[in-house]
């Protein structure tokens, strides 16, 4: 697999005010990073701004290889941004979950088995034909990892996965994400807490001040309850 | 002759049960006329409204305030532009379209487009935005992004398209100025209705208008009953 | 104050103009509104008979006679008339041209299976068309006769486009002449005559209608000034109605 | 007289451009019953709208059938509807309303109705259920929630008004029907349309097409710039 | 102030899965509890239940003293309940803190004097007249709970009101809830996260297999990074 991601110079603004302003930042192959600092600081908005989701007021955004289809679509296939709260498509948690296989032209019987084992990972088994809608806050959350991680990403922005997320489901999200990281994906998370999740973290940026900084983890901005 | 309006109601009834060739042949020609117009227009107002709901350019406000604007224009102003345009002496006479059902359909597509337009596109407004940016992030390109969305917006999508019918097959200005109102061929219930009442003839009127009422109640049960008795989700 | 006389009358009448030019002069010598419903013939009777109209002025003799019959209308009174006409394209392929007998003619556009356009709606026009028809061996059993449901001018306007014949009045036919490509082919023959009524609306049936006001519109009409205006009534310099006050029109 | 495409609309601009007190009669009659009708029709179909979208009864999923059905109804039979009971032999013939502006309001106000009701169901639909959970829960009670729902979906419903209000400014069969196309008192841009239509008046007839849309043009843009020019949130 | 709720035998099911049955759940004023369980126990529902926004299937809720106005509003109006993923109205910052004083008829004044200071107290004065809806995630929570802090509220529910708030705002929503407390009030917190604010609260509930049980902080359900 193996991507790469340089952003160069990437400035955001809302009206007047500068969000942030980011000389130079990469994630290689294999790396995962904790993206931390305070509410506002422009988190969400830089990781969609690195998904390809939202456009940055200036500088440049790079994913190597480029492996952009013959539509041109825009987005790198293998870069996938979770939102804080996610949004779940109306049909069943199983048609959610499918939806990425299905554009991609898979199988019918391979989909059905990916979505079994999503499912199982997920322990969204015994709701799989219930109304997506319907699933409390942390299944939501749960069912959007799955739908991303059946995607086989290789660029993985993960919002706030952990906030509404109990004891179990963090340990399996910590594991998940530490098989991908191995597997030669890069995984960047924006979290408040420290969980297993970010300590399985090998980077830890800080956004403050309209700046990214590379960091020990600064233990005092976070719980440590 | 009757004059109150419970015999009249009683005529309709009447006239309703002992449905006839004739009315059979207004009825087919109604329905295959709007149904047609209404597939041809809607998947291109949809995706001009959810144009105009996802792209901001300039003017845009100015686009959806005409299309608005439009919706103001009498039907047969539109039925006597297109007669124009289509008559012996008009530009595209040669097609020898006026008074025939296809003409009757363009008039019809030309009708539903701007509510469909808007409606479509105040549909696709309400829509979350993270819809589109999950599709978009999950790897559907704009296309299957567009169809993702259309999915999520579909009860208000489907409430433009009978919306968008309504107009056409209740509209009788554009019908009976290209269409003609020509028995067996281009008389539909709307100008059949039309003539009976400029006859004085208005039990038969009403009584037309209850078949269509009719029709109208079963096309939307069947939906209805497709899109999960009205229920949300 | 002024009162109000409501008048339904054919939109054929109404579009002549004829109206707007003798209405005005009533009113002011007489201090009335008059507001004219223009519709169908049918649909103006039905409404005379509804009582919401104090009085009707159409040109079907038959309908009228019902009406009047039927204890709907009082005091029938012949007004003016005009003609019908018969017209098609210049081309003329039932060679029909200046033709003297209405029948002969309508014969030979059956014969030669010409286009034909029916106003189909069961106005005075259709219902003179079709008693027209009668008289004929053949009758409308052809495969280009076309009933289109519509008002007169529609008609032309579709005959013109679809080189058809039809029969029309005369005042139809002066306001459309100069925009149509048809030509008037035939016209004199008696059986075409075109008779109006005004005819008030019977006020014994329905409370509130303005009688009064309906007696003085209808004598107004079959009055000499009255009579006058209407023969001095001009389209592109041609008469559209003759006065037939007096001698009364005899209904056939 | 003209013949062409290009006379005719030439024509209709020099007529537009040449504003007569007839015409402005006219304009008024229109906009002052149909402007009426939409303000009467308004409040109540959305309240119906608002019902049908959040409680959950039996047979919902019919009547919202029905509402839907209630658009394909042709104008003209509404009208005859009404005729019948206005007239003087109608049961409600004493209130004298027939050929009246007041009876020209009624009609419209039953025929923007199913349109309005069917539209702000819809838009109610897509409003999140937390809305209203959120508003009750910081002591809005039932009345003031509702309002508070209204004003999320304005846009949606602002789209419904207006498609209402081009079904009622631009129809002519009930107008024609009820109101009887008086002039300078129940005849309104429409119904004239239809008179000189059916005087072959093409030009003046698209003409009066044309300023009915500049009109709607300039209400269009000037509601759109106090909605801030189509933009959400 | 002193509101006392009752709950008893309340059942819950949707459909044929039963999601939870309580027999008997009281909160008093000047209690503070924290509601923990797995995701999909039932802990939004069961607050949503007692707040009155939902119907149980089973069971009654009383609170007293029970201050129903003239107009049957149905719900107790010092009874508040905060959304996991809070929803804020169309308008701006200040208009959506408003929403609930106008509601009460307080006077001008009055209202933007108490909206002043509770924009100090969410940190959100610069954003006064932003559109709410541009909020970041930790802010529109911030909002959401001085949207509700304004009213005064009696018996408050909180659904996770930290999973996306950093340090300095888990702080002051721990101050202001102890604040609320001490004033009487009783407030119901649920949460994943042991935190300062989980600590301050006197009992600890938990929600399993449908069933609540009292209990002392099951620490090992919790992280305790
Ligand atoms: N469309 C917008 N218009 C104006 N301001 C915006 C817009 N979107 C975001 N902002 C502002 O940008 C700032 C950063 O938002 P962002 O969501 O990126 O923060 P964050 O770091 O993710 O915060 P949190 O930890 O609370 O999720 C916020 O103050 C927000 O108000
Ligand atoms: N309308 C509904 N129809 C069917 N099932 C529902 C509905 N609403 C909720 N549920 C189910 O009820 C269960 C409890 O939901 P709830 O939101 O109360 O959980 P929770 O304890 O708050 O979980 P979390 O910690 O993830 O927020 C979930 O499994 C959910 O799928
Ligand atoms: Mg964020
Ligand atoms: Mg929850």
């Amino acid at each position: 697999m193996g991507l790469e991601l340089t952003a160069s110079n990437i400035v955001k603004r809302f009206g007047e005010r500068e969000l942030f302003s980011i000389e130079q930042l990469q994630v290689q192959e294999g790396e995962s990073l904790h993206l931390s600092g305070d509410n506002g600081v422009g988190k969400t908005t830089l990781m969609k701004i690195l998904a390809g989701l939202d456009k940055p007021c200036a500088g440049r955004i790079n994913v190597t290889p480029n492996m952009k289809g013959r539509w041109s679509t825009s987005l790198h296939p293998k870069v996938i941004y979770l939102h804080q709260t996610p949004y779940v498509f109306s049909g069943s948690v199983k048609d959610n979950i499918a939806y990425g296989l299905k554009l991609k032209g898979i199988s019918r019987g391979q989909i059905k088995r990916t979505v079994q084992s999503a499912l199982e990972w997920a322990r969204l088994e015994e709701f799989a034909d219930h109304a997506a809608h319907s699933l409390s806050g942390g299944e939501k959350q749960r069912l959007a990892l799955a739908r991303a991680w059946v995607l086989t990403p290789g660029l993985l922005f993960l919002d706030e996965p952990t906030a509404n997320l109990d004891k179990q489901s963090v340990d399996s999200v910590t594991e998940l994400v530490r098989k991908m990281v191995d597997g030669g994906a890069a995984v960047m998370i924006s979290s408040h807490q420290t969980n297993p999740l970010t300590e399985v973290c090998q980077r830890s940026l800080l956004l403050a001040d309209g700046k990214v900084s590379e960091s020990q983890f600064p233990k005092e901005m976070l719980f440590d309850a | 002759m009757q004059d109150n309006l419970l015999e009249t109601s009683m005529l309709s009834l009447q006239l309703l049960f002992s449905l006839d060739a004739e009315l059979w042949d207004i009825i087919g020609v109604s329905f295959r006329v709007s149904i047609t117009a209404i597939l041809i227009a809607t998947l291109p107002a949809i995706l001009v409204g959810f144009f105009l709901a996802m792209v901001d350019f300039k003017g845009r406000w100015m686009v959806i305030a005409l299309f608005n604007a439009l919706m103001a224009v009498p039907t047969v102003v539109v039925g006597l532009t297109l007669y124009l345009l289509l008559s012996r002496s008009g530009p595209l006479g040669d097609l020898h379209l006026l008074f025939t059902q296809p003409a009757m359909i363009i008039g019809q597509v030309a009708l539903a487009f701007p509510l469909l337009v808007c409606m479509s596109h105040s549909a696709f407004q309400s829509i979350d935005k993270r819809a589109w940016e999950t599709a978009r992030t999950l790897g559907a390109n704009c296309f299957f992004a567009v169809t993702t969305i259309m999915k999520e917006a579909r009860f208000a999508l489907l409430a433009a398209v009978l919306a968008g019918f309504g107009r056409i097959i209740s509209e009788v200005g554009c019908s009976m100025m290209i269409g003609g109102n020509i028995m067996s061929y281009t008389r539909n219930i709307p100008t059949a209705i039309a003539l009976e009442t400029s006859k004085g003839m208005f039990a038969q009127g009403i009584a037309l208008g209850l078949v269509l009422l009719i029709l109208a109640l079963l096309l939307n049960f069947t939906l209805a009953s497709i899109r999960g008795k009205g229920r949300l989700v | 104050e002024e009162k109000i006389i409501r008048l339904a009358t054919t939109t054929s009448t109404y579009n002549s103009g004829l109206l707007d030019k003798l209405l005005p002069e009533f009113e002011k010598t007489h201090n009335a509104k008059v507001q004219v419903i223009a519709v169908g013939t049918g649909k103006a009777l039905r409404m005379g008979q509804a009582g919401d109209v104090d009085v009707v002025m159409t040109h079907a003799p038959k309908s009228e006679k019902a009406f009047v019959d039927g204890g709907f209308g009082v005091h029938p009174k012949s007004v003016m008339y005009n003609d019908f006409v018969i017209v098609g394209p210049a081309e003329d392929p039932a060679q029909i041209q200046g033709a003297a007998d209405v029948t002969k003619a309508l014969q030979a556009i059956a014969a030669t299976d010409s286009q034909f356009i029916s106003r189909g709606d069961d106005s005075g026009t259709h219902k003179k068309e079709l008693s027209l028809w009668a008289t004929t061996s053949a009758g409308k059993q052809f495969s280009n006769y076309k009933e289109v449901g519509q008002g007169m001018g529609k008609v032309l306007q579709m005959a013109d486009e679809l080189k058809g014949y039809t029969m029309t009045d005369r005042g139809t036919w002066l306001a459309y002449e100069s925009r149509l490509q048809l030509k008037l082919l035939v016209e004199g023959d008696k059986r075409l005559f075109n008779p109006y009524q005004i005819i008030q609306v019977n006020p014994e049936l329905h409370k509130g209608l303005n009688v009064e006001g309906a007696k003085e519109l209808s004598d107004w009409f079959v009055s000499s000034k009255g009579q006058q205006m209407i023969n001095d009534f001009r389209i592109n310099e041609k008469a559209l109605f003759h006065g037939s006050a007096n001698p009364q029109v005899v209904e056939k």
